[in-house]
C-alpha cells in the first residue's frame, strides 16, 4: 500500500508537470474540433451554457504554454479596446466573479466563437479554434480561475493589476499586495 | 613510510578565540560571501537610479523614522555586544548568560520594528523598479536579522544547559558577537540607499 | 632540524587552568610512543564512517563526501554528454526533423547547465574536498558537516534539473537565461524557474565548499607548511575558493532576482516600469566570468602537480606560479563586460575592457612558461597522465588565443554568439579543465582506490579524445566565421554548412567514445588493476605518505613540513608530531601564516542531520518556485534540522 | 604525435577553401565595416597561430631530448635555472608587448569602423519581433515612411543609420559580410551603421538566441544602386494593388474575413494588424517567414497550410482554410508585387 502510494506521487506530479508544460502548436485532431452544437438559445437557466465537455478544453485550460499565448492573442486582437485588460469598459469585466454566460472554458470559447449579445462580435471566422482555445484559457485566468503555478505572470510593460498567477481569488483583485 | 617524532603537540589548548578558531574564519568567510550579495543587490540599485533620470520614478517617500529607530537599537546594541565579547573571551558563565538574554532581547527589538518598515517605504514592491528594490534590499537584510536573532536564541538556551561549559561554546558566543557586527555594519549603508538616497534626486 | 623550529613553541599559549567556567578537559589516551598496531586500531574506531545505510547518510569523512561527489558529477558529465551527442545528431545535416525547437532548446540549456554547474565546478571542488587535507596534512576538512551537507545540496539540485528535464519541465532559455526571453513574459511554466533555482542549489553547496576550503588550508596546514611550502595544487584551490566566494553571490542575486520578477511581480529587469534587462547580463557575467576560472584554475593546480612527478623536479618558478594564480583570480572580476560587447555599451568603456581581457592573458602566460620551463630538464616520464597534461597545451593555448581574440571589442562583434565562441570556449573548458582532469584521474586514482588504471588503455583513451575532440571543435571556428550563429536547432541547406557539420558531428561520436573507454577503464582499473602502493609515481607531496586508499584517519600521526615537496625533501623517515588524542576526533589547528601549531581542536562526528538540513532546505527551494509562502513554512523544518545540527550530544567532541 | 595531428587536421584545410564563397561569412566581406573586421581577424588569427606554434614546439623539445632527468628530484642546476628564468622573463615580455599591440589595433579598428556611418542619409529602424524584423524607412513626411519586414533595401555605396530595437525579447542583427552584429533589446536604442560596396543581396540572421524560431530569423540586405533602389522605395510606399483575377478578388475578401486579418497590415485595404509582417507588397520580396522560404506560389500556400510544421512555435497559427480558401488567398498575395 505504501509503495503504491509512493508509486502514485511522482506520477501525479509527472502527470500535472506534463500538462502545465506542453507546447503543441499545431492543432490536435485526436482532440476533436471543437466543434459544438449551435447555440439555440443564447441565455440558459443558471447562466450555465450547458455544454458538453470537450477534448480540447482540459488540454488548453491548465496549461501554462496556452494561457501564455492566450495573453499575447488577448492584447494583440485588442480585446482590451472593450475589456480594458480585464476590468471592463464598454465589454463586461472579466476579472470579477460574475459570469454572464457560465464560467467554465467551453462557455467562454463559446461566446468568443459565436458572440453574445449587447455587443461582443462573433470571432468564429476570425480566429483559428487552437486560438480561441488559448483566449478562453487566458480569460479564465483573469478571473483567477487558473492554477497559479500555471497561470500567466506580469508582462513586461506598465503595472496595472497583479499577474494572473498571483491572484488567489478575485476578491483581492485590484488591490496590491 | 618510516617516521620519525619531530614535534611533541600534546601542550596545546584545546580551543581558542577569534582568528584562532577555525569558525571564526568560516563566519569571516560567510560574511565575505553575504556582504558581497549585499553590495551587488546595492550596486543593483544604484545601476538602476543611474539609468533612470527620473528615480525614484515619481514614488512617495519613504516614512524613515522606523528605520532611523531600528538603526539607533543597532548601534546602542554594540555596546553590550562587545560587553558580552569581553566576557566571552574570559569563559565567566553569569555575565555571558546575562549577556546573551540581553542581545536576544535587543535582536528581537528592532525586528519588531521592522514589521513596521516594509509600510513605512510607501511603496510596494509590484509598483515599479524602485519599489522592488527597496523591498529586496530590505528582505535581503531582514533575512540575516532574522537568522542571527534565531542563532543568538539557540546559542543562549544552549549557554543554560551544561553543555555551555565549554570553551567552544564561550568560543561560539563570540562568533555570534562577530556576526551581529556584521549584521549592524551591513545596515548602516541599506539604511542610506533606503531612506536617504530618494531625498537626494 | 629541531622540533623547536617547526613548531614554533614560543607561539603556544598555555591556557590558564584557573581562568573560566570551564569543565576540566578530560583526559583520553595519546599518540605519543603507541606503536603502529593499536595507534590504528584507536584511530580506526574513532574516525571510521560508521557502518550500514544510516552510517552511510550520516559519514562526515571527505574522503567518502569527496568520492560520492566525484561519482555524482561524473554521472552527470555523461548526462550532458549525452544531450551533445542528442543535438550533433540533429545538427549533422542541414533541415534535419528529428528534434524539434522545443526539445532543442531543452537539449542545449540541459547542456550548459549540467556541465557548468553540475559537472565542472562540483568535480573540481570535489577533487580538492579529496586531495586539500590529505595535502597539508590533516585528517578532515574544515567544518565536515557543512561538506557533507553541501553534497546532499548539490545532489538534490542535480536531481530537480534532470527530474524536471524527464517531465518537459526542463528550462529552454539557454545557460545564462536572459532576461526578457527568461523573464515572466516570454517564458510561460516553470521552465525559467527550475533554472534559476537550481543555480541556488549548486551555488549554496560550491559556497559551503569554498568556504570549508579555505579555512581547512588556512587552519588546517601540517605544522612548518609556512606559506611558501603550501603546494601549488593547494594554492589553486585556495584561490578558486575565494573567486567562488566573490562570484557565485552575484549569480544567486541574479537568479533570486529572476525568480521574484517571475513568481511575486516585482519589475527589476522590466524597461516600462523602470527596470532593465541589461542589468540581469551585468549581474551574470559578473559572476560568469570568474565561473570560467573557478572551472580552469584548480586544473592549473592538477597540471602543476602532475608536471613535477614526472620531470622529476619541483616545478620552476614556483612562486611565479603562485602570484599568477592570484592575478588571474582577482582579475577575472575585470573583465565581465567583454561578454556583453554586442549589447551596444558605451564604445570607450568597451575599450577598457578589452584591456583589461587582454590583461589577464599574462598570468596566464607566466603559468605556461613555467610549465614548459619545468619540463625542459630532459625528456619526461612519459604517462597517461602526462599525455593529457600535453593535449592540455596543445587544446588550451589554441582557446587562450582565441581568447585574446573576442577581447577585442570590433572582432567580437563579428564572433560573438557564433560557433567561433561555441569553439573558443570549448577549447578553455575542455581543453583547460577536462584534458587536466582527466590526466589527474589518471594521476589520482592509485591514491583514491589503491589499483592502478591500465597504460595501455589510457593510451588509446588518449589519442581518441584528442583526435576526437579536435575534430569535433576546431571546425566551429571556421563554421562560426562563416556566419553559423550558436543556438540553432538547424539551418538552411543553401548556405553551404551541410558537410563541416557532419564532420563535426563525427568528431562529437569520436569524443564520446572516448569517455566509454574511460568509464571501462575506470571500473577495469578499480576491479581489476595492479596495486598502487603509497606513491606509483614517487611524487613528492604529502597526499603520497599514506596508504592507497588513506585511511579514515589520514595521517597515523601529523607530518611535519619542511619542504615543498616534503617526501622528496625526507626520503629516509618523514618527521611527525605526536601528541593528539586518539579517542576523539582531534585534529591540529595552526597558524595562518606560518603554520605553528595552536590548538588540538575537535573535528565533528558523523551526523544524519546535514542530510535532513539539506531535505528541509531542498525542499524550501523546491516549493518556492511555486510560492513565496514556501519561505515561511520552509523556515521552520530548516531551522529544526540545523538546531539539531548543532546541538551538542555529549560526545567527547562535543565536551569542550 | 604532431603528424598525427596533422593529418586530424587536414581535412580542416580544405573545408576552409569550400567556405570562402559564402553569402553570410564574415570572411567575404562586401563593405567597408566586414572588410576592416576580416583584416583584423585574419591578422589576429596569424599572430596566434606564430604564437601558438612557437610554444607547440616549446612542449615539443623535451620529448625528442636523449637525457633523462637526475635521479635526485630535488638536485638543480643553479646555472641552467637561471637561463630558464631568463628565457621565461623575456617570453613573458613579449607576451605583453604583443597585447598591448593587439590592444592598441582593436582601438583603432574600433574608431575606423565609427567613423563609416558618421554622414548617413538614409535611417532604418529595425525592430525585432519573435521571429522576424520589423523593417521602417524614417521619413520626416509621414506619408513616405515605409514599413515592410525582413528584407532591408539600401542604395549600394552609401552609409546608412540602422536603429535598432526590439519589442519582446533581446534580439541581434548581423549581416556577416556586411558589418559585426548589435543587440536589438527592449527598452534601448542601438545604433549601426553599414554600408555595402557593391549591390548585392547579403543575407544575415539573428545572433542572440531568442526563443522557439531563433534558428528560423533570417534577413537580407539588399543593396542595389541609387535610381533603383529610389524607384524600390516608391513602389513599396504605394497602397497594394487590386486584385487582377476573380480569385484574387476572393481571396482578397477572406483575407478581411479569416484569421489573416487579425494581425496583417495590407496597404490601402482595412486590413491593419501590426502585430505580424506587413504584407502590402510581400510578393515583392524574396523569401517568405523571415528567410526560411523561397518566394512561390507553393511555398505560400505551404506556409499558410501548415506554418507550425515549417516554423513550429512561430506565432503564425494554423488557420483552419479549406481548399479554396487557400488558393483563393494565394493568388491574392500573389499578386502583391
Amino acid at each position: 500500500m505504501r509503495q503504491a502510494l509512493a508509486m502514485l506521487l511522482p506520477l501525479t506530479l509527472a502527470l500535472v508537470a506534463c500538462q502545465r508544460e506542453e507546447r503543441d502548436t499545431r492543432p490536435q485532431s485526436a482532440l476533436g474540433s471543437g466543434e459544438q452544437p449551435t447555440p439555440v438559445t443564447t441565455l440558459e437557466p443558471g447562466g450555465q451554457r450547458p455544454s458538453p465537455t470537450d477534448n480540447k478544453a482540459a488540454s488548453f485550460e491548465a496549461n501554462a504554454f496556452h494561457m501564455s499565448e492566450g495573453k499575447r492573442l488577448f492584447s494583440w486582437f485588442n480585446c482590451s479596446g472593450c475589456h480594458a485588460n480585464g476590468g471592463g469598459g464598454m465589454g463586461p469585466a472579466l476579472m470579477d466573479e460574475k459570469w454572464l454566460y457560465g464560467s467554465s472554458i467551453e462557455s467562454i470559447h463559446a461566446t468568443i466563437r459565436d458572440g453574445r449579445p449587447n455587443g461582443m462580435p462573433s470571432f468564429g471566422q476570425k480566429i483559428p479554434d487552437d486560438q480561441m482555445w488559448e483566449l478562453a484559457a487566458y480569460v479564465r485566468a483573469l478571473g483567477g480561475n487558473a492554477p497559479s503555478s500555471a497561470a500567466p505572470q506580469r508582462n513586461d510593460d506598465m503595472m496595472v493589476h497583479p499577474s494572473e498567477n498571483r491572484l488567489p481569488d478575485a476578491a483581492t483583485l485590484g488591490k496590491s499586495p | 613510510m618510516k617516521q620519525r617524532a619531530a614535534a611533541d603537540l600534546s601542550g596545546l589548548p584545546t580551543f581558542g578565540h577569534g582568528p584562532r578558531s577555525p569558525t571564526w574564519w568560516g563566519t569571516l568567510g560567510f560574511m565575505a560571501l553575504e556582504g558581497t550579495g549585499f553590495a551587488l543587490a546595492a550596486g543593483a540599485y544604484l545601476y538602476l537610479a543611474l539609468s533612470w533620470p527620473a528615480w525614484p520614478l515619481s514614488a512617495p517617500q519613504p516614512n524613515h523614522w522606523p528605520g532611523t529607530i531600528v538603526t539607533i537599537l543597532f548601534v546602542v546594541s554594540l555596546v553590550p555586544n562587545h560587553i558580552l565579547h569581553r566576557y566571552a573571551k574570559q569563559c565567566s558563565m553569569v555575565p555571558v548568560r546575562i549577556g546573551l538574554v540581553v542581545m536576544s532581547l535587543l535582536g528581537i527589538a528592532p525586528l519588531v520594528v521592522r514589521w513596521f518598515e516594509f509600510p513605512a517605504l510607501n511603496i510596494y514592491w509590484d509598483t515599479n523598479a524602485y519599489g522592488s528594490m527597496l523591498w529586496v534590499l530590505l528582505g535581503l537584510h531582514t533575512t540575516h536579522l532574522i537568522t542571527d536573532v534565531g542563532d543568538t536564541i539557540v546559542l543562549t538556551v544552549l549557554m543554560f544547559t551544561r553543555h555551555g561549559y565549554s570553551g567552544r561554546r564561550f568560543g561560539d558566543v563570540g562568533d555570534n558577537v562577530f556576526y551581529w557586527d556584521f549584521v549592524v555594519l551591513t545596515w548602516i549603508p541599506i539604511y542610506l540607499l533606503i531612506y536617504w538616497a530618494p531625498r537626494l534626486g | 632540524m629541531s622540533s623547536a623550529d617547526v613548531t614554533g613553541d614560543r607561539h603556544i599559549q598555555e591556557p590558564d587552568p584557573a581562568k573560566g567556567d570551564l569543565a576540566p578537559e578530560r583526559e583520553g589516551p595519546r599518540d605519543t610512543g603507541m606503536d603502529d598496531a593499536s595507534l590504528h586500531r584507536w584511530l580506526e574506531r574513532t574516525w571510521r564512517t560508521p557502518s550500514g545505510i544510516f552510517g552511510a547518510l550520516s559519514s562526515v569523512d571527505h574522503k567518502v563526501i569527496a568520492r560520492r561527489y566525484l561519482i555524482t558529477a561524473f554521472v552527470f558529465l555523461c548526462l550532458g554528454g549525452l544531450n551533445a551527442v542528442a543535438m550533433r545528431i540533429q545538427l549533422s545535416g542541414p533541415q534535419r526533423g528529428l528534434i524539434g525547437p522545443d526539445l532543442y532548446n531543452q537539449l542545449f540549456t540541459m547542456h550548459g547547465v549540467t556541465m557548468m554547474f553540475l559537472f565542472a565546478v562540483p568535480i573540481v571542488q570535489a577533487t580538492g574536498i579529496y586531495l586539500v587535507p590529505l595535502m597539508v596534512g590533516t585528517r578532515n576538512i574544515a567544518f565536515p558537516r557543512l561538506n557533507a551537507f553541501s553534497y546532499w545540496i548539490y545532489v538534490s539540485g542535480g536531481a530537480f534539473a534532470w527530474v524536471s528535464f524527464a517531465l518537459n519541465m526542463a528550462p529552454d532559455v539557454g545557460w545564462f537565461a536572459y532576461v526578457p526571453l527568461s523573464g515572466p513574459e516570454f517564458a510561460s511554466g516553470k521552465r525559467a524557474d527550475v533554472w534559476a533555482q537550481m543555480i541556488t542549489y549548486t551555488e549554496v553547496s560550491s559556497l559551503a565548499v569554498a568556504v570549508a576550503t579555505i579555512v581547512t588550508v588556512f587552519k588546517q596546514r601540517a605544522p612548518g607548511m609556512s606559506l611558501d611550502k603550501i603546494p601549488l595544487y593547494v594554492w589553486a584551490m585556495l584561490v578558486t575558493s575565494f573567486v567562488v566566494v566573490f562570484a557565485m553571490p552575484a549569480v544567486m542575486i541574479t537568479s533570486t532576482f529572476l525568480i521574484l520578477d517571475r513568481l511575486v511581480g516585482t519589475h527589476i529587469f522590466n524597461p516600462a516600469e523602470g527596470g532593465d534587462a541589461l542589468l540581469f547580463q551585468h549581474l551574470f557575467w559578473f559572476f560568469g566570468h570568474p565561473e570560467v576560472y573557478i572551472i580552469f584554475l584548480p586544473a592549473t593546480g592538477m597540471v602543476s602537480s602532475i608536471i613535477p612527478a614526472f620531470a622529476r623536479r619541483p616545478t620552476f618558478g614556483h612562486l611565479g606560479l603562485v602570484l599568477s594564480l592570484f592575478a588571474v583570480g582577482l582579475l577575472s572580476f575585470g573583465l565581465w563586460v567583454h561578454h556583453m560587447f554586442a549589447t551596444g555599451l558605451p564604445k570607450l568603456g568597451a575599450s577598457f575592457f578589452t584591456a583589461s581581457s587582454m590583461m589577464i592573458a599574462i598570468p596566464n602566460g607566466v603559468q605556461i612558461f613555467c610549465w614548459l620551463a619545468t619540463l625542459w630538464d630532459g625528456r619526461p616520464v612519459i604517462r597517461t597522465p602526462l599525455l593529457f597534461v600535453f593535449g592540455f597545451f596543445f587544446i588550451f593555448v589554441i582557446g587562450g588565443l582565441t581568447g585574446v581574440m573576442l577581447a577585442s571589442v570590433p572582432l567580437d562583434l563579428q564572433v560573438h554568439d557564433t560557433y567561433f565562441v561555441v569553439a573558443h570556449f570549448h577549447y578553455v573548458l575542455i581543453g583547460g579543465s577536462v584534458f587536466p582532469l582527466l590526466g589527474a584521474a589518471y594521476f589520482w586514482f592509485p591514491k583514491i582506490s589503491g589499483r592502478m588504471m591500465s597504460e595501455r588503455l589510457g593510451r588509446w583513451h588518449f589519442w581518441l579524445a584528442f583526435i576526437g575532440f579536435n575534430a569535433a571543435f576546431f571546425p566551429m571556428h571556421l563554421v562560426g566565421l562563416w556566419g553559423m550563429p550558436r543556438r540553432v536547432y538547424t539551418y538552411p541547406a543553401e548556405l553551404g554548412w551541410g558537410n563541416i557539420n557532419l564532420f563535426i558531428s563525427a568528431g562529437a561520436l569520436l569524443f564520446f567514445l572516448s569517455f566509454v573507454l574511460f568509464t571501462f577503464n575506470l571500473v577495469h582499473g578499480a576491479l581489476k588493476g595492479t596495486s598502487a602502493g603509497n606513491n606509483p609515481w614517487d611524487a613528492g607531496t604529502l597526499e603520497w605518505a599514506t596508504s592507497s586508499p588513506p585511511p579514515s584517519y589520514n595521517f597515523a600521526r601529523i607530518p611535519v613540513v619542511t619542504h615543498i615537496e616534503p617526501l622528496w625533501a625526507e626520503r629516509e623517515a618523514l618527521p611527525v608530531a605526536t601528541g593528539l588524542r586518539v579517542d576523539a576526533r582531534e585534529l591540529l589547528i595552526s597558524t595562518v601564516a606560518e603554520a605553528y601549531p595552536d590548538i588540538r581542536e575537535k573535528s565533528a562526528t558523523p551526523s544524519i542531520w546535514p542530510l535532513l538540513a539539506a531535505l528541509a532546505v531542498g525542499g524550501t527551494f523546491l516549493y518556492s518556485i511555486f510560492t513565496p509562502w514556501a519561505i515561511v513554512w520552509g523556515a521552520a523544518p530548516i531551522a529544526i534540522t540545523l538546531i539539531g545540527w548543532f546541538w551538542p550530544k555529549g560526545d567527547p567532541e562535543d565536551q569542550e | 604525435m604532431k603528424r598525427l595531428a596533422f593529418m586530424a587536421l587536414a581535412p580542416f584545410c580544405v573545408l576552409l577553401l569550400q567556405g570562402c564563397a559564402g553569402w553570410q561569412s564574415a570572411l567575404d566581406p562586401k563593405g567597408p565595416a566586414a572588410g576592416e573586421l576580416a583584416w583584423l581577424i585574419w591578422f589576429f588569427t596569424a599572430l596566434c597561430a606564430v604564437v601558438w606554434v612557437l610554444v607547440m614546439i616549446a612542449l615539443a623539445a623535451p620529448l625528442v631530448m636523449r637525457s633523462r632527468p637526475g635521479d635526485e628530484p630535488l638536485l638543480l642546476n643553479a646555472g641552467a635555472e637561471r637561463r630558464k628564468m631568463r628565457v621565461v622573463v623575456s617570453a613573458v615580455g613579449l607576451t605583453a608587448i604583443i597585447l598591448i599591440g593587439l590592444t592598441l589595433l582593436s582601438f583603432f579598428a574600433n574608431r575606423t569602423l565609427a567613423a563609416i556611418g558618421s554622414d548617413a542619409a538614409l535611417t532604418i529602424r529595425v525592430t525585432g519581433h519573435q521571429w522576424w524584423w520589423e523593417v521602417r524607412y524614417e521619413n520626416a513626411t509621414p506619408s513616405r515612411i515605409l514599413t515592410t519586414a525582413n528584407e532591408v533595401h539600401i542604395p549600394a555605396g552609401e552609409p546608412v543609420r540602422l536603429l535598432l530595437t526590439s519589442t519582446d525579447v533581446i534580439h541581434s542583427f548581423w549581416i556577416p559580410s556586411l558589418a559585426g552584429k548589435l543587440d536589438l533589446i527592449p527598452g534601448h536604442m542601438n545604433v549601426l551603421d553599414i554600408k555595402a560596396d557593391k549591390p548585392g543581396v547579403y543575407r544575415g540572421q539573428c545572433a542572440e538566441f531568442c526563443g522557439a524560431q531563433h534558428a528560423n530569423m533570417g534577413t537580407f540586405i539588399i543593396a542595389e544602386p541609387r535610381s533603383k533602389f529610389d524607384a524600390w522605395l516608391n513602389d513599396q510606399l504605394q497602397p497594394a494593388g487590386a486584385p487582377a483575377s476573380g480569385e484574387a478578388k476572393a481571396g482578397a475578401d477572406l483575407f478581411l474575413k479569416r484569421p489573416c486579418v487579425m494581425c496583417h497590415r495590407i496597404g490601402g485595404t482595412p486590413a491593419g494588424g501590426t502585430v505580424a509582417p506587413d504584407l502590402t507588397h510581400i510578393a515583392s520580396r524574396k523569401t517568405l517567414a523571415a528567410g526560411t522560404l523561397t518566394m512561390s506560389r507553393g511555398n505560400l500556400a505551404a506556409w499558410i497550410a501548415d506554418p507550425q510544421g515549417i516554423k513550429p512555435g512561430s506565432h503564425m497559427p494554423v488557420a483552419d482554410l479549406n481548399g479554396d480558401e487557400l488558393n483563393a488567398i494565394v493568388a491574392y498575395l500573389e499578386g502583391l508585387k
